[in-house]
């Protein structure tokens, strides 16, 4: 592997600063079917999330009496890489379905909805690095959209160190020849966040690095979140003037 | 259970209207709810496009990689479309490989394009008996408001023409455009005793998924047809069809001339 | 693809009328364990069909509490094709399974029936043009077989075109090479042609010689209609003599 | 739930005549069903054979092409047997990839083969170490009445006598016969208590899966054995299962010599 | 295929006589979750053994109303062979596990647990020849030390032709390039062999070397059958010290 | 039901101690369980491992073969791990290809290897762009009596110390020691509340599967966190984990020294 430099004359390499987030764009409520909806681009990632639910469980012996079961699915269309993907779940799409899933069940409030299902389904069309974190956002939105109880919104970014710098919400270049990768999510309440809902990491970091990372990542969410409910409040601004 | 129920009740509402000729939605019978077409959406395919037909999204990608021809065809390029009704896009699709509606709705579609010979295949040898273009058509359908067929056709016809062979990436020679030379197009349409719908949307399907896909081609050519549902079909309502998908494809494919 | 000539001094390549059926060949009841059963040759294509049913359904999810569900298995066996085929369902197998299903599905009187399953099962033992018209026919004899009450019979024969002509039961070389394949089926009752009940086209043709393809699709059924009742006649007669 | 029922009485009966040490079908207990070979019915495939037992019946089907040889036999031809129990055969059967008792059915029958060395694996070399010609036997239950091992493995080697290997086709030579050497019978044996019966029928199965199954060579060496149920097998039963086995095999191989 | 000598001098490869088995070490009660276990090693061969149950049946529709059902899964590890096998059931593991389950099956009181399944467990973590006696050697420790019922201990060992002459317990050579193997298992009760429980046999021998490789087997089995005894007795022991 | 009733009574316990600062087994919060390694234990394997972790038992094997490197990386060796959570090690555990948690635990595994580099995969080049060495890393639980994760990662590094490259046997020069410059040791915590529990045993486990793995390199640098659960972590554990990871994993490493 040759060397690629990723930070040139204190920028990174599509002209960011450190602390920089990709743009970001998240339209609530773009599905007809779905219960709940988003549509979300961070960078070069377009996803599509929906929610369903609470709604009845199929197959029925994984109910629970006491509370909702909470699935997640992400999902990479063929197109959605370089090189075609083979439909269907990989062994990495399980993993970050296990991850986000786990990262949105204590936030939202299951014992509601006891004997029912609340299905999320991510659908990535295109992928640049941080896809879950991307597909993690657009269904908080979902879920919001949808109408599901939830203590608090589920914000997510990641940090990754590139040539020897930790730097906000990497892209491909900066995730592949980087030295570490570290998505989190944290729930945010009230405007402020509150703890860490996902956390992993990749490379190699320092324990230094780690705490700085984590609030860097803080920085980003924040920010994220903003846009968030901005997209939840445009959707509903729109339904009243429809009703109106 | 409270689902049976609904669907009950939209189909007495359906039925009802039509025994006034009516659509619930206010159509005529012939009559296809609004389309969008936009290409070029998906930066890492080489082609794409999204289409919305009422309600109903469908995303269509494409992509290319040389691979080994067929023994029987060895200078031609080789198409393989697939599609996934992915649990996004409607509370009745499961997780899981595509079940035989996903696989149905991808041959036809596949049969459209193939019979009106729409790619120019003989364009897209590299070498001969050796390596060839292969086209990947991936349909995802987003939002199931009905009709997924047709909007899954258009889709993949669109993708195919925003499509640009990535011949420099494999370093095999200079890239261009997809050869596209012919736009089918499928009109399907519900069959209800000797009413014809065209482009039935979700809520008029409650009524019984009997469907009829025919495709033409620009010469107003059929080049594939495909009966969906245990139903009866009467040769009166063929013939009629016949004619009406004829001339419903032509208004359609006026749209993918400006794509 | 070098050019083939279909067509030769006004005859088809095996020596048939454009408007010629290929040989048929039906025995009924011929297995022991199906409720009804049906060994049928066309051209070369050789299939077996059996009918089991009305029975419990399994899995039992799939139970319709107001009649009768219908499945329909058409399954090629490994040698039955120049090169081997992987034994399986493949994506060819499952759609003809459906679009046969849905043939046979409107003539059968599944309301008698709630609760129960009419499983169809068809091996082809071995293929030629025509395979799923030739199933189909084994089916609608073996339904009879099997006292399944039905509005009547179900015939199939597809129409091709070749050499710019319409022909009337395409064999290999015909489907291959020709410019149109139109599998039909239809209801017969009474001895009439009712109407269509499978209808698939995968080619090009003019919207005259679908029209045409129509009424020459009708004559062949007419035929294969015949001997699908003499077959279910000598069956009975077979039986009756048995009795005696 | 009737079904059931059924089974217990047909059990019963079984039970009942067995006691007088009679059949059901009035066979002695060592007697073979009648037996029917009926080859080259599947002009497709390079060799194939109907075998009806009773009225069981089970088509095999042998198809050929060449392939790499295994590291271990550079200049052996290759054989691979599958089984497939297609839900039209029997009531019990459902459709997916084989279960074990397909996969059991296969493995018996090849070893069969394999260990009679009924086909000179030698003479199937095309080129060493790189193409041997590979076999593929596909065994088609069509009617399960019982002991669809024994028919199984007569329609196997029938197929295989009644085999051409298909040079011309893949341009590798002059087709030929299929070199077979020796007939690989088997014979099974319903066990209950110390009774043996013979190539038991679906209904004498009712009162028990045990079974022994025996496969000689025409030497009378023995090939294969599979016991198979979960029964307690006496020294004394297997002793005598062995010379009865080898006789019936001798009875069943001379149908052989006239395929 | 070269000519291999696998008796030289009257002794084989590994310097055993040919009534003389491999060396053998069993330990019972080796896993805490399992209500029973045994590690065992027969030569080359290293496998473990667990047993669960009498323990409800799921899937539910497997349950029989009369007795226990049981279950006997035969499984090998990647690395437990020269060229790693992929994980997972192949056709000879579902048909070793099969003819397994049928030697423990009539051995095993089931009608004592109606509803409730057995569930033995066998993983080859080193494999020789005759890894599917071993294997039904530790399970069937493995059902005593779960205190499962049984009407007496399953034994079990191979035989091979070798070179002409039949030996006892065969190593990997002498099955690899042998002209037969006969793997045997036994009912032992009271000291005594009272039955066959398995048996097959894959090769070449005459009706008079069967005959004398049965006799082979039970000798080699009575051996086994004390390495049994006195692997439980330690288990049995070790616990009561530790009551004490 | 019962499982159900004693799984309660178990976490009643725990908390009940834990309110007390106090372990069920009596180990302090931050106390690993005693740890058994022992490797070379399966001959055909070119590297492996026992290791047990309390009554948590795991094995790892480790195989060889060549084969092609992956483009982007023509000169270095291919490491690939998998995990299988056979039906021996728990009675939760189900036969079928790995689910979610076995395939969570293989890549967290395989993470730790990877980033702390501990293999250097650039020896293990045989042919640049043709031929590397390509390592199988099988995981097999034996026990599971919590904590598979941490018995796991030190089953595989202890294996990849152990292993042989076997380069007779593929006849590409001499047998040579795999090189291993890293010893990755995984620490996983189990977080209740402000308390965090190293090493949990499967009785703890039963308050909440909410833990947290950190591994961590022989520089103390980390190489691979996993949150793992449905559960919120405040910051102030995490920060408070980061350190004690780092000190647990040195002392589990000193073990890995004498292997």
């Amino acid at each position: 592997m040759e060397e690629i430099k990723l930070i040139v004359d204190g920028k990174r390499l599509d002209g960011r600063d450190f602390e920089e987030l990709r743009p970001i764009k998240i339209e609530a409520g773009v599905l007809k079917r779905a219960d709940g909806s988003c549509y979300l681009e961070m960078g070069k990632n377009k996803v599509v999330a929906a929610v369903y639910g609470p709604r009845e469980v199929h197959p029925k012996h994984l109910e629970d009496p006491s509370m909702a079961i909470v699935r997640y699915r992400y999902n990479m269309a063929p197109f959605s890489v370089e090189d075609r993907k083979r439909p269907g779940p990989d062994r990495r799409s399980i993993e970050i379905s296990k991850v986000s899933r786990e990262a949105l069940e204590p936030v939202i409030m299951k014992e509601l909805f006891p004997r029912s299902a609340i299905d999320i389904f991510v659908e990535v069309l295109q992928a640049d690095a941080g896809s879950r974190t991307a597909c993690l956002n657009a269904a908080s939105v979902a879920l919001v959209d949808a109408g599901i109880p939830m203590k608090g919104m589920v914000t997510s970014v990641a940090v990754a160190k590139v040539d020897g710098v930790l730097v906000l919400d990497p892209m491909k270049e900066e995730d592949n020849y980087g030295e570490a990768d570290i998505p989190f999510a944290f729930l945010i309440r009230n405007g402020k966040i509150e703890s860490i809902t996902l956390l992993q990491m990749d490379g190699r970091v320092t324990a230094e690095e780690l705490r700085r990372a984590l609030e860097l990542a803080k920085k980003g969410a924040m920010q994220i979140y903003q846009l968030q409910r901005e997209a939840i409040m445009r959707k509903y601004i729109k339904e009243e003037e429809v009703v109106e | 259970m409270p689902e049976d129920i609904l669907m009950e009740i939209k189909k007495d509402y359906v039925l009802s209207k039509l025994r006034d000729g009516e659509r619930i939605d206010g159509r005529r019978l012939d009559e296809i709810r609004p389309i969008e077409i936009r290409t070029g959406l998906i930066a890492k395919a080489e082609g794409s496009a999204l289409v919305r037909l009422g309600n109903t999204m469908v995303v269509a990608g494409v992509k290319m990689q040389p691979g080994e021809p067929f023994p029987d065809a060895p200078d031609q390029g080789i198409i393989i479309t697939n599609a996934e009704l992915v649990p996004l896009a409607s509370p009745t699709f499961e997780p899981g490989p595509p079940d035989e509606n996903a696989i149905e709705l991808a041959r036809v579609v596949d049969r459209g394009i193939r019979h009106s010979e729409a790619v120019d295949l003989s364009k897209l040898c590299i070498e001969e008996g050796e390596k060839v273009w292969m086209i990947f058509i991936d349909i995802w359908a987003l939002d199931d408001d009905g009709n997924l067929m047709d909007a899954s056709a258009l889709a993949a016809i669109a993708a195919l023409l925003n499509t640009t062979v990535p011949a420099e990436r494999f370093e095999v020679g200079d890239n261009f455009p997809l050869p596209v030379r012919d736009l089918p197009v499928a009109i399907t349409s519900l069959v209800f005793e000797d009413k014809i719908l065209v482009d039935p949307c979700r809520d008029e399907l409650s009524i019984g998924k009997n469907t009829i896909t025919i495709t033409t081609d620009q010469n107003d050519n059929i080049v594939s047809i495909q009966k969906s549902g245990p139903f009866l079909l009467s040769e009166k309502v063929f013939d009629r069809l016949i004619d009406l998908s004829i001339a419903k494809a032509k208004e359609v494919r006026r749209l993918l001339k400006d794509v």
